[in-house]
């Protein structure tokens, strides 16, 4: 048997009202593995990617995750960042409530990966979206999570963005797990150690 | 019927019709139950005989 | 439904037996009142109703802290059930307390009558619990909040109550004081059996309407299922 | 535990700090709280006792906070920054604490405005009635931060905060009036206390239910 499981989830549904999501799905994430959802707009991919991280909780099947929410980092399609405090307060914010060591160098060095250490003293809400999808990326990065959940993190990076985040991803594939939705799954070929793919209900 | 009489029937009156408009309210929703039901066992015998075994 | 829980029609017969029994002790048996006469007996059916629509806000909020609780999915209709049925019943209180206020003080509305400015204040309070719930998405969340405040409601019941008596001293100098009537034997018979009688049918009602809503429930499942 | 209060303050000084940049929210609070008052004063009866000018000060921090309360989660719907704040592993409860620390800050400075304003527009506050008036404020963040979230999460949200805010707030609103012009204003003053204790904690324990499913 691989390694410890990380993500255990059986028979797993999610029901808004009467009209459920999608079919109940099982699937194991081991703690170095790297699971690609794939599947149509609708098809519940942000659905489950809420449930993974606890933001949102089963209708009925189990689902149990090895972890504590400070491990889990998350970019979701939201950008989950205060669009009135510039890059710096929203870091040094969720670095706090992250109990992120040595915070300032830790931010610093993450914008200045992500290419915004120019911005980093303006306003979230005059960043273009790709800026924006960078800064969320860096929060998510800030406490060097054990599991990292992505819903279509490419979809507003531009090239060099594209590569920036493609090269993270490798580095981050040996120390922790990933589940990445996306529709452009060749990208994250070599990293993919399951695959699910996901239909309308 | 003296006004304390009147006063007396009235409240009981209240509690009687309040329970009568209840009673009718929940009739109202059993008709309507029972035209759903209704159409919903049209809708399961329409099924194609294949279709009804993944259910 | 678990079959621990009394059948439905035993439950309905009982309070059809009681509802005549408690009628017939409160217009045969009972003794008018002495000073306030006949209008009197309006005591034996605002007072239980009253009581009634406390067990069906207390009711409301046990199902709401099963729901935070345990997360089981079938307390959410029963809390909502029970609030429903106690918005009713606090509904009938205000009324049925308006009218014994005009037959003994001439009066439709009183402001020292404390019981009467509290169901004031508790039906304020539950009103906006559905219009709370109407205006989330069915969900999870839709419970949750929902039941939160259901909670609170059960807190501000006793919070009111003290508010209300000590708003009474400074607002309105007690005018119509009515300590709890004097009552003989067969007169608290009379209230035991009436309020016996009334819990008891707001218990079938809370049955007949949950089952109501359960059938409604699963008819949209099925629904889903059925469809092409 | 301190921890935790790092985390209250943090998230405290978040709501300060937009409300700095912003300056929305408590600018409009002050400027209202004054028109109110001037506007009762325009409604009152020119031989109407002292104690109904008191009901009317309390009728004006209670909608002037409704104001603040409005406002309160405005920044977390934004960009869903409350998930974020919810993602994080510190306890749930520490968001309501820093928004009802930081709403109260609001308050308390409306205050500052109205209370002076009152003294000289209508009649003298003594100071039973200023406790009356801090006892009263911690209630209303307390039980408003906690209500605002809920109707946060609802659609018509700004119709319904007032409906889901007001009956919880009138046993305030008595224990504000009783500790301004009751000759005995302890037991007014005790009674706002065991309002805030128990309502506080009551907020406290049930907001992360409000937040997550």
């Amino acid at each position: 048997m691989g390694e410890a499981l990380l993500i255990r989830a059986a028979g797993l549904e999610k029901r808004f009202g009467s009209r459920s999501v999608f079919r109940p799905l099982s699937f194991d994430v081991s703690a170095r593995g790297a699971l690609v959802v794939t599947g149509p707009n609708g098809s519940g991919k942000t659905t489950l990617l809420r449930m993974l991280v606890g933001l949102a909780a089963p209708t009925r099947g189990t689902l149990d995750v090895a972890l504590d929410r400070g491990r889990i980092g998350y970019v979701g399609h939201e950008p989950i960042l205060y669009r009135e405090l510039t890059a710096l307060e929203n870091l040094d914010l969720f670095g706090r409530l992250y109990r992120v060591p040595e915070r300032r160098e830790r931010i610093g060095m993450l914008l200045e990966r992500f290419g915004l250490w120019e911005a980093r003293a303006e306003r979230v809400g005059t960043y273009s979206r790709g800026m924006t999808q960078r800064l969320a990326l860096c929060r998510a990065l800030l406490h060097e999570p054990d599991l990292l959940v992505l819903d279509e993190p490419h979809s507003a990076l531009d090239d060099d963005g594209a590569t920036l985040l493609d090269a993270e991803l490798v580095s981050l594939a040996g120390s922790s797990a990933l589940v990445v939705a996306t529709h452009e799954p060749a990208r994250l070929e070599a990293l993919a150690t399951q695959r699910l793919v996901l239909e309308r209900a | 019927m003296s006004s304390g009489e009147k006063y007396v029937a009235a409240a009981y009156g209240v509690f009687v019709v309040v329970v009568l408009v209840w009673v009718a309210i929940l009739a109202t929703k059993l008709a309507r139950l029972e035209r759903e039901t209704g159409e919903l066992a049209r809708l399961a015998r329409a099924r194609p005989a294949g279709e009804q075994a993944d259910g | 439904m678990s079959i621990t829980k009394p059948s439905l029609t035993v439950l309905a017969w009982g309070a059809a037996a009681l509802t005549t029994l408690a009628a017939v002790m409160i217009f045969a048996l009972a003794p008018e009142d002495a000073d306030q006469g006949f209008s009197q007996k309006i005591f034996y059916v605002h007072v239980p109703i009253a009581l009634t629509a406390y067990a069906c806000f207390g009711l409301g909020a046990w199902k709401a802290y099963r729901l935070l609780a345990t997360r089981g999915e079938r307390y959410d209709l029963e809390s909502y059930t029970g609030v429903h049925l106690g918005t009713i019943f606090g509904v009938l209180t205000l009324v049925t307390g308006a009218i014994w206020a005009k037959a003994s003080w001439g009066v439709w509305w009183t402001w020292s009558s404390n019981q009467l400015v509290l169901f004031l204040v508790l039906f304020l309070f539950y009103c906006a619990y559905f219009m709370l719930r109407f205006s989330v998405e069915p969900g999870a969340r839709r419970e949750r909040i929902s039941a939160v405040y259901a909670l609170f409601g059960v807190a501000l019941i006793p919070v009111s109550f003290f508010a209300i008596r000590l708003a009474n001293d400074f607002i309105h100098p007690t005018v119509f004081t009515r300590e709890g009537p004097q009552m003989t034997g067969e007169m608290f018979a009379a209230f035991c059996v009436s309020w016996a009688s009334i819990t008891l049918l707001a218990y079938v009602m809370y049955r007949v309407e949950l089952a109501g809503k359960r059938i409604d429930a699963n008819l949209r499942d099925l629904r889903e299922a059925l469809q092409p | 535990m301190t921890a935790y209060l790092a985390d209250v303050a943090a998230l405290a000084r978040k709501d300060l700090k937009l409300e700095l940049r912003a300056r929305d929210t408590l600018p409009a609070m002050l400027l209202f709280v004054l028109s109110t008052l001037v506007v009762f004063h325009f409604a009152l009866p020119a031989d109407a006792g002292e104690d109904a000018a008191y009901g009317l000060l309390w009728v004006a921090l209670v909608f002037t906070a409704l104001l603040g309360l409005a406002r309160a989660w405005v920044a977390e719907r934004e960009a869903g920054a409350l998930d974020g704040l919810v993602l994080a592993p510190s306890d749930r409860s520490a968001i309501w604490l820093g928004k009802s620390l930081a709403t109260l800050a609001f308050l308390v400075a409306a205050e500052l405005v109205a209370l002076p304003a009152f003294v000289v527009f209508f009649a003298p506050l003594d100071a039973s009635a200023l406790v009356g008036v801090v006892l009263a404020s911690i209630g209303i963040c307390a039980v408003g931060s906690l209500v605002s979230a809920m109707a946060a999460a609802a659609r018509g949200r700004e119709v319904l905060l007032p409906l889901l805010f007001l009956p919880l707030a009138i046993p305030l609103v008595v224990g504000g009036v009783g500790a301004s012009i009751s000759p005995d204003p302890g037991t007014y003053l005790v009674f706002l206390g065991l309002y805030d204790a128990v309502f506080a904690i009551l907020s406290w324990a049930a907001f992360e239910y409000v937040v997550t499913e």
